[in-house]
């Protein structure tokens, strides 16, 4: 039992002291059982204050300390460093929620809030009368990352690692790397296409050391955890030998008699069942096992296809993951503005493959296109359905996309159907360009919108414009493009087997969104990109190298310091009955000889302390480090005001 | 006996419910203040003696804002928490405890509104039987 | 040389003018503050009442008002009933 | 429903007009402009009209004649999109449209056709002079007569039916009710704003500019009136010698101001110049310049042996009257009266 | 600090303690390398410190930036100067800069100071704080504000008369009026440059009446007094102290605006004023807040909805931009504008109107390199010339960029992207040659 204890209660400059009385809080309290000193504070998290403490401690010798301020996912961290800076075991802080939890929850009843206030700090001073010093558990770190997903942030994530000298697996679920961006031509702000990064980082990544890549490649298991992950990864055969030149690829592909829609182009085009495209690397063609019809001409024509390989799954370890795993573009419903129902209404993706595929005039379905309109927020912002969220990039690309259509091709005007205009940043130039050029912009709401339909065999799209006195106004289009936004990957197996949390939107959460954005709740496992929200190809490679450091810092030093909260056993209380064995969903738990009694014993690396173990002993033999019986019934017993 | 609100010990969890719970604060979402929070890793780890504690020390009411689906410790977790609420509500029979003055509900990382709603119908609940 | 610790300030005033702006400055705020301070000796007022008995414009009553608050030498009275200005009074 | 016409803006552009497609529609234009109100709020919306190309709209609407170009809307534009120079272009194509002749819009867009017109007219004075054996006195007496055929040719059978025209597109078109009355009452409205362009009053810094204006409007005026119906040249009388002088002087120092004006492109107004603008002014200078010198020339005795100078004053006059007048830049402020004039009976 | 003092070389050299500089500083010292942070500010922290909270999460600015800042400065790794500028950096050879830095004189010794307030309580002075925005005075010896850090006194010179009233009452004789301009040659293998960005002035767009109004505030202005150490303890007219009831904010001041010469979307703005007016609907119940927009650009994670949070919660949105203001004799602002709606020219009243001021690149960038070989673009932000591959490169090898010196940028965005420049910083340091 401790006896000297300090004791800190935060004004958060009003956040609490506006609502909560500070100083009662403090009057109440002082006299507890064990508190030494008891102040109030106008900023805990102050630097001024965070010496202060330091000092206290050391003078007074505390054995204690009790902040309570805002919640404990803010500030936990920062004042369990204040104690041991004042060489203050920091498990021997306790922290009490009287923010979030207190002030603001109850800003409609101050007495209420301050008398709650006044339970939660007994009950934080009652838990660490109880607290012991413990020390973190070290693990080894394999100094090696695992990045999921070769698009535009896993490969240049898995480069920087290299440059690092951190080895890096980078996992392809997909034949060829690039993701979206080696599917796009001209990119803003450079100029570079698509295909050029991409076949430069793939050059970079072929020629590193430190870079493993696995195309075909899906992560199905992890055994592991946070600084020695295991992950089972099934690799698919591409069916092919050796590596064959164009010549020889030109010919199987034209004896292949199967012709399946190319979702590289978006299904604008036919593919054959053995396939590569100019701008897919690695340069190596791969047979659609699913499509094939095994008919064996491509076997006739050339000796390097071999339909014996077989499918292989391989482990793979690594310290952290980073996940990047993208993004899918939004497919409308049917007759969503016309798309499946009315005859050149595509997608912006489509559309973008399209003008990439046409040299000379824009053909839709063999007619020359000379008018375009492009329907904004589609799949975004909805009022009626899931996607609420903005999709970021779709403005600036739409915008860009018909810059080049007017540069490529002759006479083409464009019409722009849009819900405002969000060219964010030095964006905005684009718009500009692009309206001095003659663009058309119309706008309307979201409780109008706008109509696509047909007329004696024309795309007719009517909108009631605001920029124009919400007056109806009309085009008739050759094509319709709609442009669609960002949507998480509807295949979540990623998400399932490391259990990552996703947000409202549906994408990948980060811990918080200033303090530590490419960090997941689940330790060692960062994410870039697109697969944590709407991202352009930059924010895309900012967030893959912020994501890379982060990762990097946790394998760098072969050595991790983990939490030391797991379960424990009473040796002498257990009678192994295999009830906990059970219960644990880490295989944490062992059945040990004790003398001659058969007792459970944890596994103190794999322990992650969640305690389902507890409720099944039958016998009341495990308790969980700091969340013991005792501590937790006595802070029961203070919040019941019965301390 | 004329209270304005029970008293409920809210067991949530550190990664999933509480930041909920945190949130119904941030969004100024009130509830009644009498409502005391013990956050716990997972609320698969909950010991039902722990909650007759509660009621021992004259709390009316003990809410589990679980992890639900969400849990990061696995999908067992909803089971599991299903299994400690039913074992109590059998021991809270057996001492002629209302089975009722338990509840659970799944409680996600943003389900502050769904907190605060089931925790003001509790409440309603809980102030009716006291008076009665 | 060892310049003595405390009085540094005189070494400096050797070295270098004090700019005419800065005691003016000072000037100005000495004066504004006993007006003010006088002001509120009789009884609580509004910036806008200060304003007018004083003659300085709105804006600057709020500024040395202000500042006067911040180094505790004013305080909050109550506020109106179209809850639109506060009264101000000296610090007890 | 309404059609988008992206040809239209192509076709604005021959008449000045130019980046008005940058506008992104914040509406600053209006809200810095003076004259703008409530139920007229200008120049957006028919910056609008004309990036969509919703002629019927532009055709029906008064809004360009509102304007009198002070340039605050092209100072403060966001995107630099001119709308100042957009109403001005709005203005020159209304005439064209107005034009039942269709030659006012030729001239506005093509400057080869306006110069042969220009040659035209002088070889056909020439040919005429010739033919009269260059005869100071018979020239004399037909250009009196051209005159006066003129005005009233023109005015009957080119500016009555524009202006009839500009009425159907205003007010029987859209089916606008006018009580008959309302005419009545409008008429000294339109001769106030005939004379003195009152609304200019309302742009910001532009007093000096009313000035000028109404100086010129006399001026100009004054002339006419001094050379056709006192036959300035032939009259003995003191007063109507005088008179003249005076009057010409007015008009060629109030133009030569514009034309320095435009030279030096300070203010919005006078920074971008179609040909048609600095044919109205050097042509009203160079007749109130060319009239002076030819009474000079008289009353020293020196025009007898300087026939040329006559005829070039003839040309001008010629070239003025058959051209500038009807077709050209002087209609502006026939039109802009007359725009006022409807707007108040509408109102 | 004196002891660090004497370290003339370091790993990484980053140009700015802003939120962007702090967060690259760690990445990079977290690796266990030794960087120094050199701040021109008296305070670390940058812009973020000072603001209210922060959009779309409104956490308060000062909860999530003071651990960071307590992070950095207690970092073994970390050297910080503040009050130091930059002066001169020569690239002698690839992993060597030689960097010249000119530290101002604080006139107290920071360490020994133990922000006691003494002193500023002591010194006669008053003059604008300009960490309030000008809203309010302090003294010519004053701390920065509440959380600074270093929590040191400063003396303010060039307002100081000279009294010694402060000498005098200090306790541990830390007020030094001896202290000199240092010139400091340091030798670092990296630079980062985050040297964040400036503030559009609404003086330069006189129709406003910003200056001459004085209830014509900016968005800085705002975020003071919404802040937790506000100036007035509560949103007030600084014309004339009223609780003003009908605000307005004015979107696009000096973005997307060639006739400022900075056409160019600011990206933060729409969000910063949709957040004040959330606060502004919490502070004043009563108070109307109107949004005066071209566009909402609510692009990033969670913005739209916080965007329709506001709509729900009774914030107006009007499509127009204002064109000009002009004030009653009671200090309210009439507003002139386009209701793009309706297609109709308006006026409206309002009795306090807040400037959303834009971010404009801060005209330090230009100096570092004397003419060297480190571009800015057309704005004057660090040219970027690989944002398709490496976001932080700069033209100069061995210097990123971080934060919005590249360009607008929101928090989290800065945070990423001085994540890839510590990325970069890292891997150019562990990189054989």
């Amino acid at each position: 039992m401790k006896k000297k204890l300090g004791v800190y209660i935060c004004h958060c400059g009003g956040n609490i002291s506006d609502y909560i009385d500070v100083e009662k809080v403090r009057a109440a309290i002082e006299n507890e059982e064990g508190v030494f000193l008891a102040k109030t504070t106008m900023f805990a998290c102050s630097d001024a204050t965070q010496k202060e403490m330091v000092q206290d401690i050391e003078t007074n010798d505390l054995d204690g300390l009790v902040v309570a301020s805002c919640s404990p996912k803010l500030h936990l961290i920062t004042f369990r460093a204040v104690t041991e800076r004042a060489q203050l075991n920091k498990y021997n802080y306790v922290h009490a929620n009287i923010r979030e939890q207190g002030s603001w929850a109850h800003s409609d009843d101050k007495e209420g809030a301050t008398e709650k206030a006044v339970q939660l700090v007994k009950a934080a001073v009652a838990k660490v009368r109880l607290s012991k010093s413990l020390e973190p558990i070290k693990i080894p770190s394999k100094k090696a990352v695992v990045i999921i997903g070769a698009g535009i942030a896993g490969m240049r994530a898995a480069i920087e690692l290299a440059h690092m000298g951190c080895p890096v697996t980078l996992i392809e679920r997909d034949h060829f790397t690039g993701g979206r961006v080696a599917q796009w031509d001209i990119l803003f702000t450079s100029d570079q296409t698509g295909r050029e990064i991409v076949s430069r980082l793939y050059n970079e990544i072929n020629n590193s050391k430190n870079i493993t890549l696995l195309t075909g490649a899906e992560v199905i298991s992890n055994k592991g955890s946070i600084g020695n992950f295991r992950l089972q990864v099934k690799i698919k055969p591409r069916y092919i030998k050796d590596h064959f030149d164009d010549d020889k690829l030109k010919k199987v592909i034209a004896v292949c008699p199967v012709e399946v829609p190319d979702e590289y182009n978006f299904n604008v085009t036919n593919r054959k069942a053995i396939y590569q495209n100019p701008g897919q690397y690695p340069k190596y063609p791969v047979i659609d096992i699913k499509n094939c019809t095994r008919c064996g001409e491509c076997e006739k024509v050339c000796d390097n296809i071999d339909f014996s390989l077989k499918e292989e799954v391989i482990e793979v370890e690594a310290g952290s993951i980073l996940v990047a795993t993208g993004f899918d573009p939004y497919i409308p419903q049917d007759g969503e503005f016309g798309y499946n129902e009315i005859d050149n209404v595509i997608t912006l993706p489509q559309f973008k493959r399209l003008i990439d595929l046409c040299h000379n005039d824009l053909l839709f379905n063999g007619k020359a296109i000379k008018s375009i309109a492009y329907i904004y927020c589609v799949g975004s912002r909805q009022s009626e359905g899931e996607n609420k969220y903005c999709s970021r990039y779709c403005c600036t690309s739409a915008i860009h996309t018909s810059i080049q259509v007017k540069k490529n091709f002759k006479n083409v005007k464009n019409f722009h159907f849009t819900r405002g205009i969000r060219t964010y940043g030095k964006q905005e130039l684009l718009y500009y360009e692009s309206q001095k050029d003659g663009d058309i912009y119309l706008q309307s709401y979201e409780e109008n919108p706008l109509m696509v339909s047909t007329e004696n065999g024309k795309i007719c799209v009517k909108i009631n414009d605001i920029l124009t006195g919400n007056r109806e106004i009309s085009v008739e289009p050759d094509l319709v493009v709609l442009v669609t936004g960002i949507v998480p990957r509807s295949d979540t197996s990623i998400s399932q087997i490391f259990k990552l949390p996703g947000g409202r939107d549906r994408f990948f959460n980060e811990i918080h969104p200033k303090l530590r954005p490419v960090e997941t709740v689940i330790d060692g496992i960062t994410i870039a990109g697109t697969c944590q929200g709407p991202k352009n190809v930059t924010e895309s490679l900012n967030s893959g190298l912020s994501a890379a450091t982060k990762s990097f810092s946790l394998v760098n030093k072969g050595e991790l310091e983990l939490e030391p909260i797991i379960a424990e056993i009473d040796k002498n209380k257990c009678t192994w009955c295999g009830e906990c064995e059970k219960a644990c969903p880490f295989d944490a738990i062992r059945m040990v000889k004790q003398g001659d009694k058969d007792v459970a014993a944890i596994n103190n690396s794999v322990c992650k302390g969640c305690g389902m173990c507890l409720p099944v002993c039958p016998v009341n033999a495990i308790n969980l480090i700091s969340y013991s019986d005792k501590e937790i019934e006595s802070m029961i017993d203070s919040l019941a005001g019965k301390g | 006996m004329n209270r304005r609100s029970a008293s409920i010990l809210v067991f949530s969890t550190e990664k999933i419910s509480d930041p909920a719970i945190d949130m119904a604060g941030l969004l100024k979402l009130h509830y009644p203040p009498t409502v005391y929070t013990i956050s716990v890793p997972c609320s698969s780890g909950i010991k039902p003696r722990w909650i007759l504690h509660a009621y021992n020390k004259g709390f009316d009411g003990v809410f589990i804002a679980a992890d639900g689906s969400d849990c990061t410790f696995g999908e067992s977790c909803t089971e599991k928490t299903g299994n400690i609420v039913s074992k109590t509500h059998e021991i809270m029979k057996e001492k002629k405890l209302d089975p009722a003055r338990l509840r659970m509900a799944a409680i996600c990382s943003v389900c502050s509104e769904s907190f605060v709603k089931q925790i003001k119908s509790f409440n309603e609940y809980l102030l009716k039987t006291i008076k009665s | 040389m060892e310049t003595e610790k405390g009085k540094t300030f005189k070494y400096l005033r050797e070295r270098r003018e004090v700019p005419e702006k800065a005691k003016e400055n000072l000037k100005k705020y000495i004066r504004i503050k006993k007006m003010i301070l006088d002001a509120l000796q009789k009884k609580e007022m509004t910036i806008t009442q200060l304003s007018q008995e004083l003659g300085i414009p709105g804006h600057e009553v709020v500024f040395y008002l202000m500042t006067m608050l911040k180094y505790g030498l004013v305080k909050t009275g109550t506020v109106d009933d179209m809850d639109e200005y506060y009264t101000y009074k000296l610090a007890d | 429903m309404t059609a988008i016409n992206t040809d239209f803006g192509k076709d604005l552009s021959k008449y000045g007009a130019f980046d008005f497609n940058a506008c992104y529609n914040c509406g600053t234009c209006t809200a810095v402009c003076t004259l703008s109100t409530e139920e007229d709020s200008f120049p957006r919306e028919m910056q609008r009209f004309s990036v969509l190309g919703l002629e019927d709209d532009l055709k029906g609407s008064l809004k360009p004649w509102l304007c009198y170009y002070c340039g605050q809307c092209t100072t403060y534009c966001p995107q630099n999109a001119n709308p100042g120079e957009l109403m001005m272009s709005l203005r020159r194509w209304l005439i064209s449209v107005y034009d039942w002749t269709g030659l006012s819009g030729l001239l506005y867009k093509s400057l080869p056709a306006t110069t042969a017109g220009m040659i035209l007219i002088a070889a056909v004075v020439l040919f005429y002079s010739f033919s009269v054996d260059f005869d100071l006195s018979r020239i004399m007496h037909t250009g009196h007569t051209f005159e006066i055929i003129a005005i009233v040719g023109v005015f009957s059978i080119i500016l009555l039916p524009n202006l009839i025209r500009m009425w159907w597109f205003i007010i029987l078109k859209p089916r606008i009710q006018v009580p008959v009355i309302n005419y009545l009452k409008a008429l000294w409205d339109l001769i106030v704003h005939m004379f003195t362009q009152k609304r200019a009053l309302g742009c910001d810094d532009n007093e000096l500019r009313w000035f000028e204006h109404f100086i010129l409007v006399l001026g100009y005026l004054g002339l006419l009136f001094t050379t056709v119906f006192l036959n300035w040249f032939s009259s003995d009388s003191v007063f109507v010698i005088v008179m003249g002088y005076i009057v010409s002087i007015i008009v060629f120092t109030v133009t030569l101001i514009f034309v320095y004006d435009r030279i030096r492109k300070k203010d919005e107004i006078s920074k971008y110049s179609q040909p048609s603008d600095w044919l109205f002014i050097i042509w009203l200078t160079a007749m109130g310049l060319s009239a002076f010198i030819v009474r000079l020339f008289i009353d020293t005795g020196l025009l007898e042996n300087n026939k040329w100078l006559y005829l070039v004053h003839l040309i001008i006059l010629a070239q003025w009257a058959l051209i500038i007048v009807p077709f050209g830049k002087w209609t502006h402020f026939l039109y802009r009266s007359f725009a006022m004039y409807f707007h108040r009976v509408i109102s | 600090m004196a002891g660090k003092n004497k370290t003339t070389s370091f790993d990484a050299l980053v140009i700015g303690g802003g939120i962007a500089g702090g967060e690259a500083a760690l990445n990079i010292a977290n690796n266990g390398y030794k960087v120094l942070i050199v701040e021109k500010d008296l305070s670390l922290g940058g812009k973020m410190i000072l603001l209210s909270k922060v959009f779309p999460t409104l956490d308060c600015a000062a909860c999530i930036t003071t651990p960071k800042i307590s992070e950095i400065s207690r970092h073994h790794g970390i050297t910080i100067f503040t009050g130091t500028e930059v002066q001169n950096i020569v690239k002698k050879a690839e992993k060597h800069f030689r960097v010249q830095i000119k530290k101002k004189p604080r006139y107290v010794i920071e360490e020994d100071c133990t922000a006691c307030q003494l002193c500023e309580q002591a010194c006669p002075v008053v003059v604008k704080d300009e960490y309030q925005y000008n809203l309010v005075g302090r003294k010519a010896a004053f701390i920065p504000f509440t959380i600074a850090s270093p929590r040191a006194a400063a003396i303010d010179i060039e307002n100081c008369t000279l009294c010694g009233a402060c000498e005098k009452v200090c306790p541990t004789k830390c007020i030094d009026f001896t202290q000199e301009e240092e010139i400091i040659n340091i030798d670092v293998q990296t630079v980062i440059a985050a040297t964040g960005f400036s503030l559009f002035d609404p003086l330069r767009i006189p129709r406003y009446g910003y200056g001459k109004y004085r209830n014509v505030i900016t968005s800085m202005e705002m975020e003071r007094q919404l802040a937790p150490t506000r100036p007035y303890n509560t949103v007030l007219r600084p014309g004339d102290g009223k609780v003003p009831d009908r605000l307005a904010y004015v979107l696009c001041t000096g973005s997307r605006d060639f006739t400022t010469g900075n056409p160019i979307c600011s990206q933060i703005c729409c969000m910063y004023s949709i957040k004040q007016a959330q606060l502004l609907m919490g502070a004043l119940p009563m108070a109307d807040v109107t949004i005066y927009y071209i566009n909402i650009r609510s692009f990033g994670k969670g913005f739209e909805e916080f965007y329709e949070q506001a709509k729900g919660m009774g914030v107006n949105f009007i499509k127009g931009k204002i064109g000009k203001i002009t004030e009653k004799d009671n200090g309210n602002l009439f507003l002139r504008y386009e209701d793009i709606n309706e297609n109709k020219l308006k006026e409206s009243e309002h009795d306090m109107v807040i400037l959303s001021v834009g971010v404009l690149s801060n005209p330090d960038n230009a100096l570092f390199f004397n003419g060297d070989k480190l571009w800015l673009d057309q704005l004057g932000y660090i040219n970027q010339p690989e944002p398709l591959s490496s976001p932080a490169e700069t033209t100069v090898k061995g210097v990123y960029v971080a934060g919005s010196a590249a360009g607008p940028m929101d928090i989290p965005d800065s945070i990423l992207s001085a994540g890839a420049a510590s990325a970069a910083a890292i891997s150019y340091i562990i990189e054989a040659k």
